[in-house]
């Protein structure tokens, strides 16, 4: 029981850890299929962020500033688009100078509007997504009925209504549409029209054209739903999992989510085994810091590291050669 | 026949770019009430107004032309080495270990010993990238970007439980021993009269690295691996007609690349801080990556995005020195020269070659 | 006219540098007088911004961190007439340098009390930012208090992770919380910068007490943060200030006896500190003062005689 | 008289500085197929891809069934009617192929009813011109053949009543492009209108009613086919006489150069493509290999050439080849004497974006007569190109640019001039003349001729029948990895090479 407490309550720090890294990186996802690269996910997520704070802040309401973060981020991704769709510029170097950017008017924007340090008033009530409880899951309503913290009255019941518990119940309505968005992205790109052509102008740009499709038309359509999903995810971290935004709060998720896209070969489910694999690695390496094997204490250090390292041998051992989208990171020219 | 002339394409668009980014960032600082004249003017003077204002730029853009061409040799292999930051810790981690465990006679000797240890660390810490991409064809952005994690835990495993010196508070290592200090500008410079570049960190290094461009430069355009490594970057199957092994390729060209970001640890950690602290790369590696693709790769364009990266940092100091400007402006500022010259170039190449074409017909 | 040179969190980390400016402020507004300031963005300014100040005829200079001493003792011989003061720094030897070190040990000591007193399940946790010695000073400093409460304690003690990155994540300083929450911890210390953000958001949100650090952080979550524990960085600023020209040199180091470091009582805590609490805080810094209970310091010989980093 | 089914007025292009198209006018009568050939870089792709909407005109008007249209994107030409089949074709690799021909041509937002609804009219379309594809295979799993089909279902999935096809035989076998004309011809009689580009006179004399030829962005002469012959177009064409048929003397062939037993290749994906096979080429012969694509040519070309490792035994001059490992590799091939034209000049024989000196070398740039010191001696480099260039009729003839700049056939002299210049024992040769023009052609086969005549061993592989005939003193047939059998060209003829091909073994070789 002991073990399968601590099991379960990784895998609930691996939801909510994947969970950006998810969103991300399905918003990579389209943009990429599409023949964009994005390196900017990072940049995009931190000004969803930032702005879905700050609007959640200043009207008090959290869905004000999802609204407000998805804006932010498609803000970006038009600029994005504007760049190595329209202009056919390089799409790695608008990627970084999104970073950049991002990086940089979050903190002057947040320091001109709050004057609290690039940071935003601490959100409370209506101005942070409440976890969902599910009905007969133990939850804080049990908690102050029983006077118990909620902690104890987990480890007192059995595996399935913990597993329920815990794992399915009680997280931010964001949990829940990342989670959607993995077989509604599967289903767009492989079962509808638009991810047909969608998939096809990331493979060859050209063949869409002369099939009579807008390749630019389609290409910022891909970099919007990236915009979208980029939005969420910022807005998921500022609001759902914390309560306001701190500078540099997106903490290199960004590229991590990149690194889950490429591991996954960039399909949907992939993308969310790859997510949920580099949740659980950081979740276990949080959880079991400081581990004693017989005396010999491993320094916190590795532990730290261990995620990335088991990342490597995972990714060198059984993953083997990814194959982008073949038209990925080229503008589409016609005359030159 | 080209469309426009070559000046125009190497000279004028980068200046217009340039221009844009300059106007957009004034917009941005009269935006949070501050004069944008006062500023560029702080920044302009701060950084190349003095010896001791360039003195500070050439330090900052040393570091970026060595992260800059790692990026850049490893880009004409076609490999995105996002590992600059990782190889230049493990670089200075190197350079540390070679100042503190031998007692040099001369820094020059010192110098010698630093790079040759710098650049075998930073490419140690490529090799297993490289070799992982050549042969079992792992992803090199993946796999660097892992890297830098790695190799950030390692540096703070290093400097906090093994290379403190006991009862120090701060997780650095120990002071280099007054015999490898480098050179810096003034004491090269000044004279009995004439105190130049003073207490500026700028160092040998700079000559280094440009020595390290001129290398480059042959190594990419004049070598027999130079042409190698290109053909490959053009065209794998191309080079396996001719001949090209691409794991030779990709495994020399990362090794390169690790070595020149390694490298870098001459100028922060020998010639700079004398001594190893954590974080002593502070985002570099990633600036490299900016630095490459807006020099497009070429060591003169890498020279010559360092020295604009330098200018900005220093000047983004002495902006932040003198006014109430939060220092994120010099990021945002960064941005937007990233942005014109880099990815928005065509903005302006686009109407620039209409005009060329139109001038050409009115004059045939 | 003052100079006040911040460490690299910047001058709005909610601890440390912001209580520095806080001082600095304070300064300010009372005097009228004014100052200049800036943040340190790379290794390389700091020396630079040092030589900037002294040139423009800042005096005194103040400079916060540890990562000051080094260029510190480049410069400051070269400024003989201008008086540098360093926060955080206790080993230099520079005769216009007033020095100024914080007992954070004995301070931690007083919230690691408090903590094992309000914690009902017997375990009690840290999370501190990036492993450097530093923090494992405060860290071994809470765990001889709670100790000395309660012998059996667990302590369970994280660090947030290896790069810059880890005084900035407040969600992983969640997820650390919630870790130690799921291995019985029901109050939790941060010692992290912007990462504490998040520890103090998620013990509020799941139930138990956290402590803050640096500044006073009670009023974050009212009723549901035990304590913070004070490191008067602010009131080092404020009497530097004051002084001007003639701030005095030396090494000073401010322990509980000098109310340089602390636990706070406010009204935000006022329900949730005990009696008794209260009364044995008092008796313990009492005895730490006049010595009849010493603190281990991280710093003397790189261990923690209670808790392994 | 009947309106024209397609009128172009007055149409201009320039890319850049370059005059594409000038001022060019055409008019192709309804139920016709119209022909249109002129030298590489004549504007040809150009003109049509303006008219398919690819493109937009700088000037000039489009007349479709005597109504001016405007055509500014492809979707406006599908309106019209206009289907065209790219040279290089515009499919989507990993897609299968009813996934290519619904792309762009669904009925709703939802994938499945337009997928089965294609399905069933393919299905009909099939049937009605005997084009057959496996609509559920992926294009990257199929031939070249199959996926011209698949471009001309494509465009009669579109109802097109215009086809346009550009150089549609460069990649075909024969009997594919004998199929595909008759194919055209059916379409023909339904009264569509079809144009052709192509380099191959047989085709045009043989299949089209009218004819246009195109010469440096402009259109030199457009005439009925009835009232010309071959050596006129070629004339016309090229701006001087043209030797259509390789002048050549019988082959004296000396001891053998290569000797190859039982040699079998495995592909990357594991699938054994060549199968133990015996084949030898003596000194001043030309031994081709005919077959259709796909057949083990192109593996059997790369393991000679060092491209890819290979089991059984390989002699030059004798002595046993590495196969891999050390020895094995193109760098070891040269060294040995084997030198290489490879089949795709693109993405194999060059690199784009070198300049055309740099290209020289490429695969020799490791000779000592390229090294000064550390260096590479592009002095010499450039000066061994000049020569090149000078002696094989580049143009324009400047090494300084880029070998994307130069038009296909210029592009294989380069390779060409680079191989045969290295004065090999042995030339492996791959499809020297696809997509070239025939002045180019006729260079080409000159050049490899006078060097088997120097007594140098050659091993071609074309899927050009015709130029097997003409060019080689042996012909051996590739089918299925194996060798079908051994002819000589005075011995055989096209019919009995085709059924080898196919795979319907004759006698004994
Ligand atoms: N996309 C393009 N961008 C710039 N210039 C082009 C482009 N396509 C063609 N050109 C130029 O236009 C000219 C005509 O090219 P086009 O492709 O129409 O020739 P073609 O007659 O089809 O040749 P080929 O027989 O090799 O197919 C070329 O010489 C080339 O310089
Ligand atoms: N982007 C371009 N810039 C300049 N010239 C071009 C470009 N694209 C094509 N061309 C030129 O257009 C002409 C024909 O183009 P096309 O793509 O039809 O040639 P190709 O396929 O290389 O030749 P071939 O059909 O002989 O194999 C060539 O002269 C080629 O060099
Ligand atoms: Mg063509
Ligand atoms: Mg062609």
């Amino acid at each position: 029981m002991d073990f399968f407490l601590t099991l379960v309550q990784v895998l609930d720090s691996t939801i909510r850890l994947a969970t950006p890294l998810l969103l991300a990186c399905l918003a990579g996802l389209y943009s990429e299929r599409a023949g964009i690269f994005d390196i900017g996910l990072e940049g995009k997520m931190l000004m969803a962020a930032f702005f879905s704070a700050a609007v959640a802040a200043v009207t008090g309401s959290v869905w004000l500033g999802l609204l407000a973060g998805i804006a932010a981020s498609l803000v970006l991704s038009a600029l994005h688009g504007f760049a190595s769709i329209t202009f056919r510029g390089n799409q790695l170097i608008s990627g970084v100078a999104i970073n950049f950017l991002a990086s940089g008017m979050t903190v002057l924007i947040a320091q001109s509007w709050f004057k609290q340090g690039g940071r935003t008033p601490s959100l409370f009530g209506e101005g942070r997504f409440e976890s969902a409880e599910f009905p007969y899951a133990i939850g804080p309503e049990d908690a102050e009925l029983t006077g118990r913290p909620v902690s104890e009255l987990m480890s007192e019941t059995n595996a399935l209504h913990l597993a329920y518990s815990e794992l399915l119940s009680g997280h931010s309505i964001l949990v829940y549409v990342a989670f959607l968005m993995v077989p509604l992205t599967w289903w767009i790109l492989f079962r509808t029209r638009f991810g047909l052509r969608l998939r096809a102008v990331g493979e060859n740009p050209a063949a869409v054209d002369t099939a009579g499709v807008s390749v630019v038309g389609l290409r910022y359509a891909a970099v919007a739903i990236c915009g979208v999903l980029c939005g969420i995810a910022g807005a998921y971290l500022a609001t759902a999992l914390q309560a306001g935004f701190v500078k540099e709060m997106t903490a290199g998720r960004g590229f991590i989510a990149l690194a889950a896209l490429i591991f996954a070969k960039w399909r949907p489910w992939h993308a969310m085994w790859a997510c949920l694999l580099f949740g659980l690695l950081q979740a276990v390496a949080l959880r079991f810091q400081n581990i004693d094997l017989g005396g010999v204490v491993i320094p916190v250090q590795v532990m730290d590291a261990l995620p990335y390292i088991l990342t490597v041998v995972i990714l060198a051992g059984f993953v083997g050669k990814a194959i982008p989208p073949r038209a990925g990171g080229e503008p589409y020219v016609k005359e030159r | 026949m080209e469309k426009m002339p070559k000046w125009a394409d190497v000279v004028l668009i980068p200046i217009i770019s340039l221009l844009l980014a300059t106007i957009l960032s004034a917009i941005v600082i009269l935006a949070i009430g501050e004069d944008p004249i006062e500023a560029v003017n702080l920044m302009v003077t701060g950084a190349l107004g003095s010896t001791y204002g360039w003195g500070y730029t050439l330090y900052y853009a040393t570091n970026f032309i060595f992260t800059g061409l790692a990026v850049a040799v490893a880009f004409h292999a076609r490999l995105f080495n996002i590992g600059g930051e990782g190889q230049a810790m493990l670089g200075g981690l190197g350079v540390a270990i070679v100042c503190l465990s031998v007692p040099w006679p001369h820094w020059t000797i010192a110098l010698l010993a630093a790079c040759a240890a710098s650049m075998i660390f930073g490419a140690a810490w490529a090799a297993i990238p490289a070799y992982l991409q050549a042969k079992r064809g792992s992803h090199i952005v993946i796999t660097t970007i892992m890297f830098n994690f790695i190799a950030a835990a390692f540096l703070n495993y290093m400097l906090v439980n093994v290379m403190r010196p006991q009862g120090s508070q701060d997780p650095a290592t120990a002071r280099f021993p007054e015999a490898v200090h480098l050179p810096t500008f003034q004491s090269m410079f000044s004279t009995a009269e004439n105190v130049m570049f003073r207490g500026a960190p700028a160092n040998i290094s700079f000559f280094v690295a440009i020595l390290a461009c001129f290398v480059v430069w042959a190594l990419i355009w004049r070598t027999r691996l130079g042409y190698e490594i290109r053909a490959y970057g053009h065209s794998e199957t191309g080079a396996v007609y001719a001949g090209i092994s691409p794991v030779r390729i990709t495994v020399i060209a990362m090794l390169i690349s690790g070595a020149l970001a390694g490298l870098m640890a001459i100028n922060n950690v020998m010639g700079e801080a004398e001594r190893l602290v954590l974080n002593a790369t502070e985002g570099a590696g990633f600036i490299g990556i900016a630095v490459a693709l807006m020099g497009r790769s070429h060591p003169f364009g890498v020279f010559l995005a360092a020295i604009l990266f330098g200018f900005l940092y220093q000047g983004g100091a002495e902006l932040a020195l003198w006014t109430s400007i939060p220092r994120e402006l010099i990021v945002v500022i960064q941005a937007l020269v990233i942005l014109f010259t880099g990815a928005l170039d065509n903005m302006v190449r686009i109407p620039l070659e209409k005009l060329f074409m139109a001038l050409r017909k009115g004059s045939a | 006219e003052p100079a006040l040179i911040f460490d690299l969190g910047g001058k709005f980390d909610k601890s440390f540098n912001e209580a520095a400016h806080n001082g600095a402020s304070r300064w300010a507004e009372e005097t009228g007088g004014s100052y200049r300031e800036i943040e340190m963005q790379s290794e390389a300014q700091r020396e630079q911004a040092l030589r900037r100040f002294a040139e423009a005829g800042s005096n005194p200079i103040i400079t916060m961190g540890f990562g000051m001493a080094d260029p510190l003792s480049a410069v400051a011989s070269d400024y003989p007439d201008t008086t540098f003061v360093v926060v955080d720094v206790t080993w230099l030897d520079a005769p216009n340098v007033r020095q100024v070190g914080f007992a954070e040990h004995e301070g931690s000591y007083l919230v690691g009390m408090m903590a094992a007193m309000a914690s009902k399940s017997g375990t009690v946790g840290f999370i501190g930012g990036m492993d450097v010695p530093l923090i494992r000073h405060f860290g071994c400093g809470y765990a001889q208090g709670a100790k000395a409460v309660n012998p059996d304690i667990n302590v369970v003690a994280n660090m947030t992770g290896t790069t810059p990155a880890a005084w900035n994540d407040p969600v992983k300083g969640s997820e650390l919380t919630k870790a130690q929450i799921s291995q019985g911890a029901d109050v939790v210390y941060a010692a992290a910068g912007g990462t504490g953000v998040g520890v103090l958001q998620t013990a509020a949100d799941e139930g138990i007490l956290s402590i803050g650090v640096d500044s006073n952080q009670n009023h974050l979550h009212p009723g549901k943060v035990l304590t913070s524990m004070l490191k008067r960085v602010d009131v080092a600023v404020y009497d530097a200030m004051s002084a001007g020209d003639d701030v005095e040199t030396g090494v000073f180091t401010m322990g509980l006896a000098e109310d340089g470091v602390g636990v706070s009582m406010d009204e935000n805590n006022a329900e949730l500190v005990s009696d008794d609490m209260k009364a044995a805080v008092d008796k313990a810094r009492q005895d730490i003062i006049d010595g009849n209970v010493s603190v281990v310091s991280y710093y003397e010989n790189d261990s923690c005689p209670a808790l392994q980093f | 008289m009947t309106v024209p089914a397609i009128e172009l007025k007055g149409i201009s292009k320039a890319f850049g500085p370059v005059q594409a198209n000038k001022d060019i006018s055409i008019s192709v009568a309804p139920g016709t197929i119209h022909g249109i050939i002129g030298e590489n870089g004549a504007g040809k792709s150009t003109l049509m891809s303006i008219l398919y909407g690819f493109y937009k005109a700088d000037k000039g008007e489009i007349w479709i069934n005597g109504q001016k249209t405007d055509i500014p994107d492809s979707q406006a030409a599908i309106a019209s009617g206009i289907g065209m089949v790219f040279q290089h074709f515009k499919l989507v690799e990993n897609f299968t192929v009813l996934e290519n021909i619904v792309l762009g041509a669904e009925d709703g937002g939802l994938l499945a009813p337009s997928l089965a609804k294609a399905r069933k009219e393919l299905k009909a379309l099939e049937e009605e011109y005997e084009l057959f594809v496996d609509p559920d295979k992926r294009i990257d799993e199929i031939g070249v053949g199959m996926q011209q089909r698949v471009e001309i279902l494509k465009a009669l999935y579109r109802k097109a009543e215009i086809l346009i096809l550009d150089e549609p035989t460069g990649v075909l076998t024969p009997a594919e492009a004998d199929q595909l004309f008759r194919i055209l011809d059916r379409l023909r009689s339904e009264g569509k209108t079809i144009i052709v580009i192509t380099h191959k006179l047989r085709e045009i004399m043989e299949n089209t009613d009218t004819v246009s030829v195109m010469r440096r962005g402009e259109m030199t002469a457009t005439v009925k086919t009835a009232d010309t012959n071959p050596q006129e177009l070629a004339e016309l064409m090229v701006g001087r006489k043209v030797l259509l048929q390789v002048d050549k003397v019988p082959a004296q062939p000396g001891k053998p150069v290569l000797e190859i037993e039982n040699l079998s290749v495995t592909d990357s994906a594991g699938v054994e493509r060549v199968k133990g096979i015996d084949l030898s080429v003596r000194a001043g012969e030309i031994v081709g290999i005919a077959g259709v694509a796909g057949n083990g040519q192109s593996e059997l070309l790369e393991v000679l050439g060092g491209m890819r490792p290979g089991q059984g035994s390989i002699k030059l001059n004798g002595e046993r080849l590495a196969m891999h490992g050390p020895g094995s590799d193109g760098q070891a091939r040269r060294a040995q004497g084997v030198a290489h034209v490879p089949e795709d000049r693109q993405r194999e024989g060059l690199i784009m974006d070198f300049y055309a000196w740099e290209n020289v070398a490429f695969g020799y740039h490791r000779d000592p007569a390229y090294k000064r010191g550390l260096f590479m001696d592009n002095a010499a480099l450039r000066a061994d190109t000049e020569a090149k260039i000078e002696k094989f009729d580049v143009r324009p003839p400047n090494g300084w640019l880029t070998a994307k700049s130069f038009s296909g056939g210029n592009q294989q002299k380069i390779v060409v001039a680079r191989e045969i210049e290295r004065n090999p024992d042995l030339l492996l040769v791959g499809q020297p003349t696809r997509g070239v023009d025939i002045g180019a052609i006729e260079f080409i086969h000159k050049q490899i001729v006078a060097l088997r005549d120097q007594g140098k061993a050659i091993l071609l592989v074309s899927v050009e029948l015709e130029e097997i005939f003409s060019l080689s003193d042996r012909i051996a047939v590739m089918f299925d990895g194996h060798i079908m059998g051994e002819r000589l060209p005075a011995e055989t003829d096209e019919k009995e090479l085709g059924l080898l091909m196919a795979g319907v073994a004759g006698e004994a070789a």
